[in-house]
């Protein structure tokens, strides 16, 4: 079974050379860690910034610079800083080539719920509508299931949605599983884990086609 | 030149009454019109509402009018890390109308620019859809959102001129640009009033015809919320 | 009667302290000219620059700095340079304060025709269109009379329109008239001409209250 | 950073064809991609759809490819001073579209944003609404205008580095960032490519997301068509 970290390693591996990324809050984040050195990718952040780089060295911190997530961070060199509408047309316009968030629930047809759980303060949808509306290539990383042990990919999410039929692929700690018209196909096992505790834990339509390979990270 | 440059915050924000709607610019406590909140925080104004994409924390920012309980409502993408905000919310005290980001800034550029409404794909087929014209252009659902109407921006730049030229810095920028020009009065405070014609006009991300008041604030705190390092 | 150089002249009364003005081509470009130098005025050409100065001294023209005409141009201190999509968010936002342009035709109802003459060679509407559908304020320059002497302005336009009910005011080689919901309200005579030279060069209907004066220039 | 850099103009319009349609910087002969335009007259591809505010001078812009009978059609704001162009539309060799200026930066605007369709009052109760939904906002009319759809955008900026960041100078900018972006891909010319790193992230004015192609252009004429002076 893969922490947070595994998933990381194994989403980073979806990240491809010439790749505009955007980082959603959580396990997204670490993503930027585990990249490949030799592939050009550059980070967009929703606040304003395209080529965002590391957290800064303790004493560089500038207020004037962060994230969406509200961290202080770098800007490297090639990097811009733009308002928000700007940052949106990049979004929405399809020019960036990838995101990656994390979710409550995914349904097997692709909806995905990450926002509101009813009865609960709402702290608000921030920029993730806009991103899982436009992005054609969205990659949720979660746990395959929540605290209570309950199945996050779902026949039909259950929590109020961020968007309808836009994601693309999911990597939990269990498994890699692409969204398909037909549900959700198996595409790698986490380490030691089986088909079996996979298909348990996954409540929506689950395709198995022949042997699956167990991930490599 | 047209002379927009105001001697102060209180000059700045003559004309501010209760039951206005209000556009702050900032992406949390980054960018915030520091001076224009501390000033309506001493203001007798109440039943505000505001349009910002979040709402400060508990001891700042927008934070500060929570406090004194004079927001009515409360337009934004993400109002986490507030605890005043939590409970005027739950209690019902507080209106809130949590709308997508980019749909908040594209609201408030179509508002500068003149257009009545946009289609955006964010939020269809969710809960922010209820209620709104959706429509189909080649096979995609759209969703059909209002221009803002506000009487007063509130924006914070990093430099600006009398005419109301204003260059922003870095991810302070952010909002702060779409809300020029998207309300009755725009009114920018700036970190430095440089004399007019020490801006490059090649690199001013705001002229001044968006602007109607301008003025040098004082004592930014420019508080970090998530101070991480390396 | 009033030249080209008169019409300016009287127009550039009506620019207030305060105002960003858009100039068409041609009359209207010549109304910088006599502007009062003791208030505060900003010129904006479509083109993309606000706070635009006079001509540049010669062998000072910058290929990179021109007006909506196309001509050379300098800058004033305080100006800005900004591209098309903002240009026309100043125009339709109604954030420019005046716009004075030429026209083939009025109407007395506000309808203006000034891009089109079927059958001849179509230059097209540049900027017209969004000026005159956004502006709040259109003063039009123009001869009351074409060059066959028929009047120019008239209960409805006949050639294709640039926009519907938007022009304020009139002012031509015998007059200044305010465009009311009821018709031309006759404000001002040039000097030497009576209201019945006026009345005579308008189809329009014409409405004459009391003394009309003379205008000062 | 990735990298954007083509070696020439040549490898730049890789991918060009015919009956492709194209969006073309510039305000009459400024700031227009000179090279390309070049280039495309040397290339044997015809039925061209160019959108751009203007078609050039008989010898110069666009006129270069109206003289080769390169361009079907023609989408712009305002196409005098060139007599070809007038000889060709009047024997219906060329279409011609003609369409409101702030109509034409708007509809590039909204392929780069993901917008479908915007709603301008440009043009309501004229030739140009014809055909076209039209509807009202808050007692005011407006036309449904579409977003274009173009397989090549040629713009030119000042200055640009490897990334693709685009800085423009002067009104050269015109309908260049609009453009970029809002084709399928977008080729760059730039009078001075500088080194990644060189340009201040605060004032660019194009982020390199936008932009798919650069290359430092060549040998600038920079025309002048009104040379006016005191």
């Amino acid at each position: 079974m893969l922490d947070k970290t595994g998933i990381a390693k194994r989403i980073a591996k979806e990240v491809k050379n010439g790749y505009y990324v955007n980082l959603g809050i959580g396990i997204p984040t670490l993503v930027a860690n585990f990249v490949r050195q030799d592939i050009e990718v550059e980070f967009q952040s929703e606040n304003g910034i395209l080529g965002m780089g590391p957290f800064p060295l303790d004493g560089e911190e500038d207020a004037d610079l962060i994230n969406a997530g509200k961290q202080t961070i770098t800007a490297l060199d090639g990097a811009s800083y733009f308002d928000s509408s700007t940052s949106f047309s990049m979004i929405r316009g399809k020019h960036v080539d990838l995101t990656i968030l994390g979710a409550m629930e995914v349904s097997e047809n692709g909806d995905i719920a990450n926002w509101k759980i009813p009865g609960y303060m709402v702290k608000g949808m921030g920029g993730a509508m806009d991103l899982v509306a436009s992005a054609e290539n969205i990659i949720v990383a979660m746990m395959h299931t929540n605290k209570k042990g309950e199945s996050k990919l779902l026949k039909r999410c259950s929590l109020p949605l961020t968007g309808v039929g836009c994601v693309k692929k999911v990597v939990t700690n269990l498994a890699v599983l692409e969204v398909t018209k037909d549900g959700f196909k198996l595409l790698e096992r986490a380490p030691g884990i089986s088909v079996e505790t996979i298909q348990q834990a996954t409540e929506g339509h689950l395709i198995i086609e022949g042997i699956v390979p167990e991930m490599v990270l | 030149m047209i002379n927009k440059q105001v001697a102060n915050v209180k000059e700045a924000l003559k004309g501010v009454s209760s039951e206005m709607t209000f556009m702050l610019g900032g992406f949390g406590l980054c960018g915030i019109p520091e001076n224009a909140i501390s000033e309506l925080a001493d203001m007798a104004v109440k039943d505000l509402t505001c349009i910002s994409n979040n709402a400060g924390v508990d001891d700042f920012g927008l934070g500060l009018l929570l406090q004194n309980h004079q927001i009515k409502k409360m337009i934004a993408s993400y109002v986490g890390e507030n605890d005043e905000f939590e409970r005027q919310m739950l209690s019902g005290e507080l209106d809130v109308e949590l709308i997508p980001q980019g749909t908040l800034a594209e609201r408030c550029r179509a508002a500068q620019a003149g257009f009545p409404a946009i289609y955006t794909p964010a939020g269809y087929g969710t809960e922010v859809a209820e209620g709104k014209e959706t429509r189909e252009f080649d096979g995609k659902m759209y969703v059909l959102e209002m221009a803002f109407k506000a009487d007063f921006s509130f924006v914070k730049a990093w430099k600006g001129d009398a005419a109301g030229n204003l260059i922003f810095k870095g991810t302070a920028r952010n909002f702060n640009p779409n809300m020029c020009g998207a309300a009755i009065i725009t009114v920018a405070e700036v970190e430095e009033l440089v004399p007019v014609g020490a801006l490059d006009p090649n690199q001013i991300h705001i002229p001044g015809i968006f602007v109607q008041r301008i003025f040098e604030g004082k004592n930014y705190e420019k508080r970090i919320e998530k101070r991480t390092v390396r």
